[in-house]
């Protein structure tokens, strides 16, 4: 078997080849990198690079540069979860497409697909969704369950042939116009506790009833959809999991997010483009500014060695579980961190535009670094867990405990 | 150094203001509501101009500093402050603090009479609005000299010329008063009309779009002196003062609105089978709220009890609003956003609409930290 | 009847002969005022300052500054709170005595029984309390009932004598050793749910079976006592207020409280105190050190607009309510304030005694800030009051609620 | 500038590391329980020299970082980092930072060999208590020029006068290394023996009294040269580094300590019917508090990978670990007070050592605003 070495050196010499290393401030284009959380893009353009982080990974794929860790059940190459760490590691140094859907698609739907689907599911599904033929979004959250995700009302009754009739609404699904399968998550009884009368479908986004319509978030772009259910018909072969069931699918690809998040250092406003703001502006000597640069460049190099010693807990067996929450949490504070601080670089000419270059354009780190305090489990969400996970804090009584979903209070 | 606020005189909440500030939010209810707010910001300039003659002509509170010899109500800043927490609570896009508090304090203070029978008029009956030019980096260390340079003509007219960025209405104004330099060591405020010859006006991209921002280039382009010629800082002051002091007033109202709504909100606003409201966490966040915002109003009740009294004092008391007001609305805007959780993210939800003005109106007069300094320094420290 | 003003310039005349002003930085005795927050005392100082707080107290009395809004029945000179404000106001230009006890005997205690207590007790108490003649602590806090107050557990047994036995344990009893009397809670039944079951006494402190010790707090010195209660035997005369009536005499009290807290400006440790410092430290151009005198500068100011906000409301009619919760709030958050800004100006000597004078002292008040964080009502105890009471959110499900005090879980 | 951490080999918690953590952790709970601390803290000289006597006989930790030719373990920081850390969760009352750590990091840097050969034997035997003057005003700001003189007598031999204050263990070490300044320019490390003539020492009152100061008196005391003379700075560096990255060892003990005293009480103390720790608002504070020290634990794996590197990064290292555990360690010692309550406050309680241990080892090396300006310093800022 090739050495993970082996691999990382090999993984070098392709990338080499074919894609620019990641330079300090400049992307790919040439042009600097965006500082921007959500980036405002065209249909088109997002088609494009979609697309584009597809054939990237099939092409890594086809190189025996990703899929790894899978089995060759799934057309993967069979080696350990170290030698595709090895790969991902040297990939960080270079600038490669990238698309948000692709991690959900290979990172969190295929491996839990593989874990829970029916024998036919996997034959069918795994394989293509792992190398990203097939393409799926979540379909989660709602507009009444946000943090409470399970309290989520979207039905899904069962028909006498079997089948299901799906009505509701989901919200914040990202790229959902642009895939072919949203991973659902729907109430099909309501007289037992909550979490139990949940069940799971992988449902067909072309199917009659599923109107995506793109959600306008505040800082002014739509990168996420409203997905609207009117009594969607779907055969049985598309549940994921038992009836009922749909909880512990959810809480398994919630587990391989936390697993896979923490890698992506993609999203804009990182400390070497505060330094060469800071530098550009000339106030690297103001008083008020310096300790906002010695803060921010210690979460750059303290988030490095919160990664090499997450590594090193999984090279020693020890899964990341709940200290995810710590990550993601500690990642917010560093783009808060760094929204600050260039507020206080740029004063008047963060909220308006003087034609300076690389000035004002950091409105749109600002308002979007917001976003993730809320996305993704919300601060409190993760505070919560940390507490009673991590520290085994007791829980307080609830309101919603130990009583049919449907006689928990909504107002 | 001396401390002050030994006797405070603080303005009693009368009948009158009580009414004035009724009649000021049932217009604003009715004609500024949220939507009309977004409407507006969205849209070309930023006036909401029915709203403005509404104020102007039928209430007549864009009087209210203009003495009463000037066609004013002749009120005072126990006034002022009602009408501007009312439009800080809603947004409203019109430009009351600049033309009505502003610029009427520095023509008052300029103490050129000529210059206040022109302006003042036009003022108060809401025909003319007159941007006032505060920002460059004047406001991140005192400014020590403006951009902007003032020749004397051979027909002894004044000439400006040079750019001057980050005027607050700049392309709707119908006037402009700005800071240029008449020599190495003193400037003059100057009033530019809007159709002089040599003036340009762009409208700047803007985060806070309820508050449009304009750049102007003057190129030869003929000015009045309002007032005499001094030193710059000494022009400045009491003009800076009043638009600190103005800011923080509608930040007041604008954090009022934000926790009201929010408290709303998270009452009735279910998850895991309770209000979100009843989550301590949350309770104590608000709470923490709260508190910033009577230390907010503390620090408007001062600012507006010093607005009349001596230049330290005054300067004291707009620095110390312009740290606690700027500081609690962004914390308002923050937490709002926040707790309102998803729905609280999108462009729909007014939340965005209230953060922007609390990023822009954070840094616009000088960030906390400039006002920290210049706190100090009024101490002599 | 005299107006207010003519009873402040009396006042001023009156205090003009008699006290020095309140310097800036210098005490009556000529010395720097103590910037400690815990004053360490021996006991013999301490009866002098009580005695000469109570001689100053009855001084004003009999010369009408002091009783003005007290009623002829109990030898007060029946003027207004304004009359009375008015003279507190004057008074804290002045360099007075001052004993932490005897707001609590003369505003807390006093005032309570003229309205709770039955006849008799009115007549024997009240005046004699309103002019310090006797001296009252307050028996509230266990052990085990801090926060929880009304959790309390001391025990009232009904004798079949119609008296009482009372045993138990109180803690935190400021002033105990010094006073005659101590208003004690009890609990006096255990059946009924817990703010049911409270009964007031007041209870002579020379009762055999009571035993006040000293407790030492992490200042070093010893401010509170542990008031140990064993089978203490009390006629009914003593209760005070109903049986299972306790409650009510003790949010009375705490009524008083809120009105009468935030004209303590003695305690240790001033703007004036920190500028001073900072300039002799030579550290007022330090940048860290800056904005840290702006904000302590800044709560210096609007302490002051707090008071004459809230005077002025009380004028207008609105007695202050829960918003003495945010008043404690931002006095603690002062006091904090001033800790962190002497901790940064002065380094090592905050924690090491140089023998440079006004240096290390400051630890003292460091110390003790952090107490008044905890006492009077801690920090999370006034947010809930202002989240639920002033706000008006809604009280989430709570686990002693509706249910006998003896059913509540304790472990 | 250049950033760093760019390839960071972390020390992985090897067997031999995890049994030398728990045999000190082991002798720490027998021989220094809480109550010992206070007794010895409350006592004379704040020295526990039985605890001492174990710690350098029985399990020779006093040896850890001594090269085997000198007769220590020849071992690094990795293992030099679990005995910190079980000492500042203990706070037992021993000079390992100060001798074990400062003294060797300066006695080796300076590349002394026959000072070495002197002084390093009785160190690791622990019969040779060797204190290190690094703070006067040199920790706030860097350090130009040390109030003690140096003169070269007629004997050839060094004499220093001057006043050295904040010398931890002063009063009780056999030895004392300080810097004095030898000329103008130049500096160097001496070592003054504890009976030297013309040396007085006087114990500091200090708040944190498990960590005794002293200020020394030096006229004309005969001292040793360790090492050359050379520039302040250069000859300060590796051993401040080396003194703040061995307090953030302990300051993370400490707090993570605290965390865990915390957690339990808050699990089992009952308030309104329920433990303290299942309401929200503790959770969330708790929750920050554990973040906080997952942070200071990467900035202590940091300073610990970066001790033996390149100078630059071993100061941007250590000042990291200085901001970051000086300020989760005070946060953990507040947060530990507050919920514990009335019961914390008490002097009987546990609590309030540490939170001296945190006030005063929060500056004692220079406070976090030191440490931030030090930081940008490195990265030439």
């Amino acid at each position: 078997m090739e050495t993970v070495e082996e691999t990382a050196h090999r993984a070098r010499a392709w990338f080499d080849d074919r894609v620019p290393k990641r330079l300090d401030t400049e992307s790919r284009s040439g042009k600097p990198w965006s500082v921007a959380i959500f980036t405002d893009t065209s249909h088109d353009d997002e088609v494009r690079l979609l697309d584009e982080a597809r054939a990237w990974l099939q092409a890594k794929w086809d190189n025996r540069l990703a899929g790894l860790d899978w089995s060759e059940e799934f057309g993967g190459h069979g080696l350990t979860r170290a030698h595709a760490d090895a790969v991902s590691a040297v990939e960080a140094e270079y600038d490669v497409p990238h698309h948000d859907l692709l991690p959900i698609t290979t990172r969190l739907v295929a491996p839990m697909l593989r874990l829970l689907g029916t024998d036919e599911q996997r034959a069918t599904f795994v394989g293509p969704l792992a190398r990203s033929e097939l393409v799926c979004a979540q379909l989660f959250s709602e507009p009444a369950a946000g943090s409470d995700l399970a309290g989520l009302t979207t039905r899904a009754t069962r028909l006498d042939d079997g089948g299901w009739s799906i009505s509701g609404q989901k919200v914040w699904s990202s790229g959902a116009q642009f895939a072919g399968y949203g991973l659902l998550l729907a109430r099909s009884d309501v007289d037992v506790v909550k979490h139990a009368g949940i069940t799971a479908f992988l449902l067909p986004l072309e199917t009659p009833g599923v109107d995506v319509r793109p959600l306008r978030q505040m800082t002014g772009g739509s990168c996420f959809n409203e997905v609207f259910l009117d009594d969607v018909r779907l055969s049985d072969e598309y549940r994921v999991g038992e009836v009922g069931g749909g909880w512990k699918v959810a809480t398994t690809m919630l587990g391989f997010e936390r697993d896979a998040s923490g890698d992506d250092t993609t999203l804009g406003g990182s400390w070497i483009q505060v330094l060469a703001l800071a530098e550009a502006m000339g106030r690297t000597g103001d008083p008020s500014v310096r300790p906002m640069l010695a803060d921010a460049y210690t979460r750059h190099v303290l988030a490095k060695v919160d990664v090499a010693r997450d590594l090193s807990a999984r090279l020693r067996g020890t899964p990341r579980g709940p200290e995810g929450s710590m990550r993601k949490l500690q990642w917010v504070e560093g783009m808060v961190q760094i929204s600050e601080t260039v507020a206080q670089i740029l004063g008047p000419r963060l909220v308006a535009d003087t034609g300076e270059p690389e000035t004002y354009l950091w409105h749109e780190h600002v308002l979007g670094a917001l976003g993730y305090r809320i996305a993704g489990g919300s601060n409190e969400i993760q505070r919560g867990i940390i507490a009673e996970r991590i520290l085994g804090l007791p829980s307080g009584p609830r309101a919603d405990r130990g009583i049919p979903f449907k006689d928990i209070p909504t107002a | 150094m001396s401390t002050t606020a030994g006797a405070l005189l603080l303005t009693e909440p009368t009948d009158e203001l009580r009414s004035m500030a009724e009649a000021v939010r049932s217009v604003l209810a009715a004609e500024s509501p949220i939507e009309r707010v977004a409407a507006v910001a969205d849209g070309l300039d930023g006036l909401d101009a029915p709203l403005w003659r509404t104020l102007a002509q039928d209430l007549g509170v864009t009087g209210v500093l203009v003495p009463e010899a000037h066609g004013g109500l002749g009120l005072g800043w126990a006034e002022a402050r009602v009408v501007l927490e009312a439009l800080g609570s809603s947004l409203a896009c019109v430009p009351f603090a600049p033309s009505c508090v502003v610029a009427v304090t520095l023509v008052l203070a300029a103490g050129d009479e000529g210059a206040a029978g022109d302006i003042l008029p036009g003022i108060v009956d809401g025909s003319t609005v007159v941007a006032v030019a505060l920002g460059d980096d004047s406001v991140l260390a005192p400014v020590s000299r403006s951009a902007v340079a003032a020749e004397l003509g051979v027909d002894g007219a004044w000439v400006l010329t040079g750019d001057q960025p980050f005027v607050p209405y700049g392309t709707v104004a119908d006037a402009i008063l700005l800071l240029a330099r008449t020599s190495d060591d003193e400037h003059g405020w100057f009033l530019v009309a809007s159709d002089a010859r040599g003036l340009s006006r762009s409208a700047m991209s803007v985060v806070d779009t309820t508050r449009p921002q304009a750049l102007l280039r003057l190129e030869s382009t003929p000015a009045r002196l309002v007032g005499a010629v001094g030193r710059c800082d000494d022009l400045l002051a009491p003009v800076l003062d009043a638009a600190v002091a103005a800011a923080a007033c509608e930040q007041l109202g604008a954090s009022r609105h934000l926790l009201d709504l929010t408290v709303a909100y998270a009452s009735t606003r279910f998850q895991f089978g309770q209000p979100i409201g009843s989550f301590q966490a949350l309770q104590h966040r608000l709470a923490d709220l709260a508190i910033s915002i009577d230390t907010a109003a503390s620090a408007v009740e001062y600012a507006v009890s010093a607005a009349p009294a001596d230049p330290r004092q005054r300067a004291e008391a707009a620095s110390i609003s312009g740290v606690v007001c700027s500081e609690t609305f962004y914390l308002a805007a923050l937490e709002t956003i926040q707790i309102h959780g998803g729905i609280g993210f999108t462009w729909e939800h007014q939340a965005h609409r209230y953060y922007r003005r609390a990023l822009a109106s954070r840094v616009a007069l000088g960030s906390p930290a400039f006002h920290r300094e210049r706190l100090l320094q009024s101490l002599a420290l």
